[in-house]
């Protein structure tokens, strides 16, 4: 049971943070720690799909090839943003946005953050799931609301009532199921494995009723539109390796929710249409809403959110469309996305820093000022508008080509279609930003080795990832199908 | 002995070029009422260029003196593929009429940076204006020849008029290759080599700042070019040409009925040039639309087959 | 095999970047990732290093990015391509699902068993995919801009090979895999070939900045190339066997002097813009007396891309003409009228193109110096002459020798259309180069070149064979006015003032005049500029962004800010999905 | 006997929807989880269930005593004005709730095809007060007004579980009463916090962040 590892870790290391009285110290031992989870968890995903070992299922834990996928991508983006915290949250007390008490106070919410999103995706119980649910988005609105400043303040208001609508939306949906459940005489239980067990049994109108109420509220979560709304807003306020957690993982987890009930609803229900024409249905709303929102943003870190609307989309068309290839491409999806858009949060948060301002007209000359984060964010842009050699292309590319074995060419064109007019904005917006003079009265500024190891630790990642992609894309394919089967 | 015959052809060719000038200068003097100057005049003139001293413009390069002597070379290479008297000219072998107009034009292009050499507007002037006439006959021309070319099936010079009977595909096509040619050797109603004034000048505008030699090779030049337009369009029309070995007498009659061509075309030319006035530039447009739809209508009785 | 056409273009991009001092890696990956792109043997592949090589151009363009218009340039570029690229993927993606393989050869064999309607589909795809990148009008916006931005050695490269892995993309594609099999592919290809010409270099004629100039020749470049593979495809689907290899052959001979000569010609404007710091050819002039080597290269350059004898672009624009000629030979009714209107644009574009660089060469480099830089203007050093000597040797190389290299394109053109080639002669006896044993019209540029050689020594001998002529030097007639300088002298504006009033129909002209007057008589300065309306631009994109920003501007109202509409977001949404459940 | 305590229930939903200041609402709301907590026990009862007995007293602890007690502390520290703000008057509210009630009713019926009119009833309130809470949500313009139609829309979901599902497995329960118990703590933290900022707790004017 070395999985407890994972959800201990962070519990001693919350702990360690109250004992420990240096900054410095407390945050290299927090990254260390992340560390090892990540190390664990790559442990775990190995041995479950490679070697294929029995899967753990308990009445508490269901540790199935999905969940520690996501548990991994949940590690990773945890270890790149506690290693980026090091230098930034430092720098803030430095800069005196907030005291070293606070900054301690950042480290434990981080930690019960991240521990509730393991919870997430790692518990059998439905129920349970839920409540964790909620507990990430207190804790995260928290975060979100860290700055005390009075936009911080709102977007946090926002974040956690429109999410508590969305998730209690959610839990009525459970409780349908569980009803659907009792109808068919099945175990007054709320365990995810019950649940798909009985799931030929279940009633099948209410199946899609309750799925609406699923779909609806964890979309909420996810960010699909028109449930968006709260994502630019906690996004753009929130501390910057939160809003990478935010938008890399958090949504996820919420991805992760849908994809159980949707294999549930997918057996029920016997084919998969519902779920797929509902998916697709509000993936490409979400892309088309993203689109249009880039189009015409101002503010850098609105942009990379609403850019995550667009790849949750993206996300919720491949698992519309489905299949072996389809869930390949879904699975690395959200592992590009979570470093891609981490990569980039993190280059948001220097850009802000070192120039104070969120608005993108105001900002010039950042390859210049800043080569390093320049550079890397020049990178990272082109990996988040899908060009090669970055991972995302590939994974874009695997979703599209299902989509053509499918036959479902509308909506491909349609997916193209709205990544180009994004790939198109995102350019427009970014060059005049990155590229140019600056201006000459910036305070001398040069990224922490810490930042820089976290940003180097990303793109190695996404470079590698596209690059190994092509031998290990048989076998992927195969275990995603296997991970995915039924979607 | 074949050879000997090409080149004496070739060079009686060159000599008689001047003479042509003369004949439709005369001509024009003669419908005119006027006595006008002697049908040698031509001849006169390159005399008296070639015996003077020659003036050049301190603005001028290389390429100012190097001009004249690229257009002739040109224009001789030019002429020497031509079809004149004796058939199968092995010259023929080196291009065909598609080549003959490319060479012309570099003839041209250099004439126009001469023109443009020395720095002054009339040179300008002229260059940019003789480029402008030159790209608008450049298509006509083309629609000419590929209507012609229809059924021989080739652009070989000597071939392209092969036609039993005169069709009206050809009389359309000759019709507009006349009209480019008006405009190739600068007459009227495109140009006016009679005059220097500098709103209607074109080709004399160009060759403003040459005098003595340069001006001499450079007028000779121009003789030649008009004398191949000419041997052309009489090749499309009325072609005849014997194979040299056909004796004295044949040759002779090809002879006589080749100078007859040439005359003949050129007093065409000159009466035209007395009945017309000169055009505005920008009217060139609608002149040379007029030998493109002679040109599409050749393509089109040619595809009829009449 | 037609890799084998591009080594050409690589030895340029390797001699032009001996040009400049600071050989930077990116212009060499660049390289690499073209290669890649023409030796790619599976479409995955190929998609990858052909966003590659968009990816290093576009960091090339951007290469002086502290000039706002290089960024500008980078963006329309780059956005224009990936446009492209989307298209690309989509053709492909058929591709995928009809045959079940990445591979070229699988697709290949494969292909003919696509139903029609899904063929045209791909074809329209591909085509606009890789006409973006080629610049075929209307998809030709962003190269104007990009190229000249560019550090010219990249120009060079980009307009010289870069446009031309479209081409291979088309030919590979197009005629290789997919298979030609109705007619109507051909023509509209050629239709826009001829299009493309026509625009291309009526605008060219109305720039003046002179790598503004050679890019919208590169527009027409590719017009001429594409005037060739559109015939292939056309003889193709009419089972002209000959004829198709034909005019393919002409079209990539067209395509290898293009790479060459527009090399040379960027590379020299190139010196010229390092040498006096401007691309306004208004601000040139006499240079050919400060920089004579790179004149005489750029003269010759010139010489070459309007189809001069005995120089390469002579010859496959003669070919090309060939083609046509022999095609509406081959062809019946109204085809045979299309292809001689064809035949007479490409003439027409071939005066156009003369007379563009008559501009060209005489305002920039003769008559006097029309401004200060000018006037100390330095000649390039040697890296810089030694490229473009090298490139200009090419130039008359691919004059001369045409016969060999036409065997060589042979191969190539039969393999792209697999047609066997073996039975069908391109050339006659040693230098002479004919089309069919019947007809014979023969071409011999080495025959040519020799004639005007031994004219032009006749004609110096007649020069200086009598009496020396007395030669003085005097300055230019002033008709008794006085003294003439260089404000007297034609402008570009002036030169190509004709064409413009000739086409006003299509560039819509205006002007812009501007007295500053002390007095009512008396004017005391007088500005004059007239410019041409880009048309594309003006009434077909700008309109399309606006249409594109105006909708996202209304989507953006969906976001006013208010929580309590947020939650009616969401309580809609559930209450739209449970009503129309029954929908899904 | 559970039927009249749902009719109890709706009676408190809709003094919730014609409630104008903050403390009468958070009074009903006191008032309908009262009435759920009997329904509860009911059940309770029915089944024998002493689970559903700790929940139930769980729930009055919670629902009836403690968190309105909180609500009314920080209603009273901030010392706002008492006025919900309203986007649409009574009347028109009333008549929304009625809508609520038909749509719920039909809804029930979508769902529980065949049924016994008791459970019947239980749902088609059940919906009603989600539906009120949402609507209590949308159309209140204060902070405090979103919290409890947060609380209200629990409440619903809670009131539906426990009629055709027999309520939730014990620990889930347990649960999501903490879960509960925590948001509305850190939603007041966040009331709170607005208030010193914007020196209001009108929701409708957090509207800086758009587009």
């Amino acid at each position: 049971m070395i999985f407890l590892a994972v959800l201990i870790i962070p519990v001693v290391l919350s702990l360690i943070i109250l004992m420990v009285k240096r900054a410095r110290a407390l945050a290299i031992i927090h990254s260390l720690g992340y560390a090892a989870i990540l190390l664990v968890s790559l442990v775990l995903l190995y041995r479950t799909t490679v070697l294929a070992e029995p899967v753990v299922i308990s009445d508490l834990f269901l540790l199935d090839g999905l969940s520690l996928f996501f548990v991994l991508v949940i590690s990773l983006v945890g270890f790149a943003s506690s290693m980026y915290s090091i230098g930034y949250i430092s720098q803030d007390v430095q800069d005196g946005r907030f005291s070293s008490s606070k900054a301690r106070m950042y480290y434990l919410l981080f930690n019960f953050f991240l521990l509730s999103m393991y919870l997430v995706v790692s518990l059998n119980n439905l129920g349970f799931v839920w409540v964790c649910i909620e507990m990430t988005t207190l804790v995260s609105a928290l975060l979100v609301g860290f700055y005390r400043t009075k936009q911080s303040v709102e977007a946090a208001w926002k974040y956690i009532i429109i999410c508590s609508v969305g998730i209690i939306l959610a839990l009525l949906g459970i409780i349908l199921f569980s009803y659907a459940m009792s109808l068919a005489g099945g175990p007054k239980s709320l365990n995810w494995t019950d649940l798909f067990a009985m799931a030929g049994k279940l009633d099948k109108n209410i199946l899609k009723i309750a799925f609406i109420f699923i779909l609806v509220g964890y979309g909420t979560k996810a960010g699909l539109a028109p449930m968006h709304t709260w994502l630019p807003d906690a996004h753009s306020q929130a501390v910057a390796p939160i809003s990478a957690l935010l938008s890399g993982v958090l949504l996820k987890t919420a991805v992760y929710a849908i994809i159980r009930f949707g294999l549930v609803v997918n057996k029920g229900l016997g084919s998969s249409e519902y779920f797929s024409h509902l998916m697709v249905g509000f993936g490409l709303v979400s892309l088309a809403v993203a689109a249009g929102l880039i189009l015409v943003q101002k503010d850098l870190k609105r942009l990379l959110a609403y850019s995550s609307i667009e790849h949750i989309g993206v996300i919720s068309v491949g698992l519309g469309i489905g299949g072996p290839i389809a869930s390949l491409g879904v699975l690395l999806h959200v592992l590009n996305h979570a470093l891609t858009k981490s990569l980039m949060f993190f280059g948001a948060g220097n850009i802000v820093k070192r120039y104070d301002r969120h608005n993108m007209r105001m900002i010039h000359g950042v390859i210049q000022s800043m080569p390093f984060t320049g550079i890397l964010f020049l990178l990272g842009t082109f990996a988040i508008t899908g060009f090669p050699p970055f991972s995302i292309f590939m994974s874009e590319l695997l979703i599209i080509i299902a989509g053509f074995l499918k036959g479902s060419y509308v909506v491909i064109g349609f997916l193209l279609f709205f990544l180009v007019v994004v790939f198109s904005a995102i350019i427009n917006h970014f060059s005049p930003m990155l590229f140019g003079r600056a201006p000459k009265d910036l305070p001398k500024y040069s990224e922490p080795l810490s930042e820089k190891l976290a940003f180097l630790f990303l793109l190695a990642l996404v470079v590698g990832l596209s690059i190994a992609l092509p031998w290990l894309v048989r076998d992927g394919i195969i275990a995603a199908g296997e991970i995915l089967k039924g979607i | 002995m074949k050879i000997i015959l090409i080149f004496s052809q070739f060079c009686l060719l060159v000599v008689l070029a001047p003479l042509v000038s003369g004949f439709i200068a005369k001509i024009k003097n003669n419908l005119r009422m006027r006595r006008g100057a002697a049908v040698c005049q031509p001849y006169y003139n390159l005399r008296k260029f070639f015996v003077k001293g020659e003036v050049i413009s301190d603005a001028a390069s290389w390429i100012f003196r190097a001009t004249p002597f690229v257009v002739l070379a040109a224009t001789l290479t030019a002429l020497f593929l031509a079809p004149a008297v004796i058939a199968a000219n092995p010259a023929v072998l080196a291009g065909e009429f598609l080549a003959i107009i490319f060479i012309l034009a570099l003839g041209r292009f250099f004439l126009a940076l001469a023109g443009l050499d020395a720095g002054s507007s009339f040179g300008g002037m002229g260059s940019s204006r003789e480029m402008f006439i030159s790209s608008l006959a450049e298509p006509a021309a083309c629609l000419a020849v590929f209507a012609l070319f229809l059924q021989p099936g080739t652009t070989n010079p000597e071939l392209l008029g092969m036609i039993n009977g005169l069709r009206l595909a050809n009389i359309f096509a000759a019709l507009g290759l006349f009209m480019v040619i008006i405009a190739e050797t600068s007459r009227l109603p495109i140009d006016n080599q009679e005059t220097h004034l500098e709103l209607t000048m074109i080709h004399e505008a160009m060759i403003l700042e040459y005098s003595g030699r340069s001006l001499a090779l450079i007028e000779l030049a121009a003789y030649l070019k008009q004398l191949l337009w000419f041997m052309l369009l009489g090749q499309i029309l009325f072609p005849a040409t014997v194979s040299y070995s056909a004796g004295f007498i044949p040759l002779a009659v090809t002879s006589l009925f080749f100078l007859a061509k040439i005359f003949v075309i050129a007093g065409i030319v000159g009466v035209v040039e007395i009945l017309i006035a000169k055009m505005r530039l920008f009217r060139v447009m609608d002149y040379f639309g007029f030998a493109i739809v002679m040109g599409i209508l050749a393509i089109v009785a040619a595809i009829m087959g009449i | 095999m037609p890799s084998l056409i591009y080594s050409v273009g690589y030895l340029k991009g390797q001699f032009s970047r001996r040009r400049i001092m600071l050989l930077n890696v990116l212009g060499f990956l660049f390289i690499v990732s073209m290669a890649a792109v023409v030796t790619a043997g599976n479409t995955i592949f190929f998609l990858i290093v052909w966003e590659l090589m968009s990816l290093l151009s576009f960091f090339l363009v951007i290469f002086e990015h502290e000039h706002e218009q290089s960024v500008t340039a980078a963006k329309i570029y780059i956005v224009m391509t990936h446009i492209g690229t989307a298209f690309i993927i989509a053709a492909f993606m058929l591709m995928y699902r009809y045959s079940g393989s990445f591979a070229f050869e699988t697709i290949r064999s494969l292909s003919p068993a696509m139903p029609q309607p899904i063929r045209n589909l791909v074809f329209i795809f591909l085509l606009v995919g890789f006409g973006t990148k080629a610049g075929i009008v209307p998809l030709h916006i962003w190269l104007p801009y990009a190229h000249p931005q560019a550090p010219s050695h990249i120009s060079s490269m980009m307009s010289g090979v870069m446009i031309k892995t479209a081409i291979y993309g088309i030919i590979r594609f197009i005629i290789y895999i997919l298979g030609v099999n109705v007619g109507w592919w051909g023509i509209l290809i050629l239709a826009l070939a001829v299009i493309s010409c026509l625009v291309g270099v009526i605008y060219a004629l109305m720039e003046h900045d002179l790598k503004k100039l050679l890019a919208y020749h590169s527009v027409e470049n590719i017009g001429i190339i594409l005037l060739g593979v559109g015939m292939s495809m056309l003889f193709y689907s009419m089972n002209l066997r000959y004829l198709a290899v034909f005019s393919l052959i002409a079209g990539l001979y067209h395509l290898i002097n293009h790479a060459i000569f527009k090399g040379l010609l960027f590379l020299g404007a190139g010196s010229v813009y390092k040498a006096i710091g401007t691309r306004d050819m208004e601000k040139m002039g006499g240079l050919i007396k400060t920089m004579p080597w790179t004149a005489g290269f750029f003269l010759l350059g010139a010489m070459a891309i309007s189809g001069l004898p005995p120089f390469n672009g002579f010859v496959s624009e003669w070919l090309t003409l060939q083609a046509f000629f022999l095609g509406g030979l081959n062809s019946s009714g109204n085809l045979k009228l299309f292809l001689g209107l064809g035949a007479a644009a490409l003439a027409f574009t071939g005066g156009l193109a003369a007379a563009c660089f008559v501009k060209a060469f005489g305002i920039t480099f003769l008559a006097l110096p029309r401004s200060k830089q000018a006037q100390q203007a330095k000649e390039a050093p040697v890296s810089m002459i030694l490229a473009m000597g090298i490139l200009a040797v090419l130039v008359i190389i691919f004059g001369l020798a045409a016969v060999p290299i036409i065997k060589v394109l042979a191969l190539v053109a039969g393999y792209a259309t697999s047609i066997d080639i073996k039975d069908m002669t391109f050339s006659l006896n040693n230098f002479v180069l004919s089309l069919q044993p019947a007809q014979e019209a023969f071409l011999s540029p080495g025959l040519i070149a020799f004639g005007l050689l031994i004219f032009g020594a006749g004609a110096v001998a007649a020069y200086f064979l009598f009496n020396r002529p007395k030669v003085s030097r005097y300055k230019t007639w002033d008709c008794g006015y006085y003294k003439l300088d260089s404000r007297n002298e034609y402008t570009a504006t002036g030169f190509s003032k004709p064409f413009r009033l000739a086409f006003s129909f299509f560039l819509f002209p205006y002007k812009r005049t501007q007295k500053i007057r002390e007095s009512f008589y008396h004017v005391k300065s007088f500005s004059y500029e007239t410019h041409t309306t880009p048309v594309f631009k003006k009434y077909f994109y700008e309109p399309l962004l606006g249409l594109v920003f105006k909708t996202a501007g209304i989507m953006r109202k969906i976001q006013p800010g208010s929580i309590h509409l947020y939650i009616g977001y969401i309580f809609l949404t559930v209450l739209s999905l449970i009503i129309f459940m029954g929908k899904f | 006997m559970g039927t009249i305590i749902v009719l109890g229930i709706i009676i408190a939903t809709y003094l919730m929807v014609v409630a104008k200041r903050v403390t009468a609402l958070v009074r009903s709301f006191a008032i309908q989880s009262f009435f759920l907590f009997l329904y509860t026990l009911v059940i309770a009862r029915r089944e024998g269930n002493v689970e559903l007995y700790i929940v139930s007293g769980l729930l009055f602890f919670f629902k009836v005593i403690l968190i309105p007690h909180f609500i009314n502390r920080i209603a009273r520290k901030i010392k706002v004005n008492e006025n919900l703000g309203l986007f649409l008057n009574v009347q028109l509210s009333l008549f929304f709730a009625l809508v609520c009630t038909y749509a719920s009713w039909a809804f029930s019926r979508m769902v529980v095809p065949a049924q016994d009119p008791t459970m019947a009833i239980a749902l088609t309130a059940a919906f009603t007060v989600i539906l009120v809470g949402m609507f209590l949500m949308i159309f209140r313009m204060k902070a405090l007004s979103q919290t409890v139609g947060l609380l209200v829309m629990e409440n619903g979901v809670f009131l539906v579980a426990s009629s055709i599902a027999g309520g939730m497995p014990f620990f889930v329960e347990l649960a999501i009463f903490l879960d509960i118990l925590l948001s509305v703590i850190i939603l007041n933290i966040f009331v709170y916090r607005i208030n010193k900022m914007f020196t209001h707790v009108d929701a409708a004017k957090l509207n800086k962040l758009k587009g």
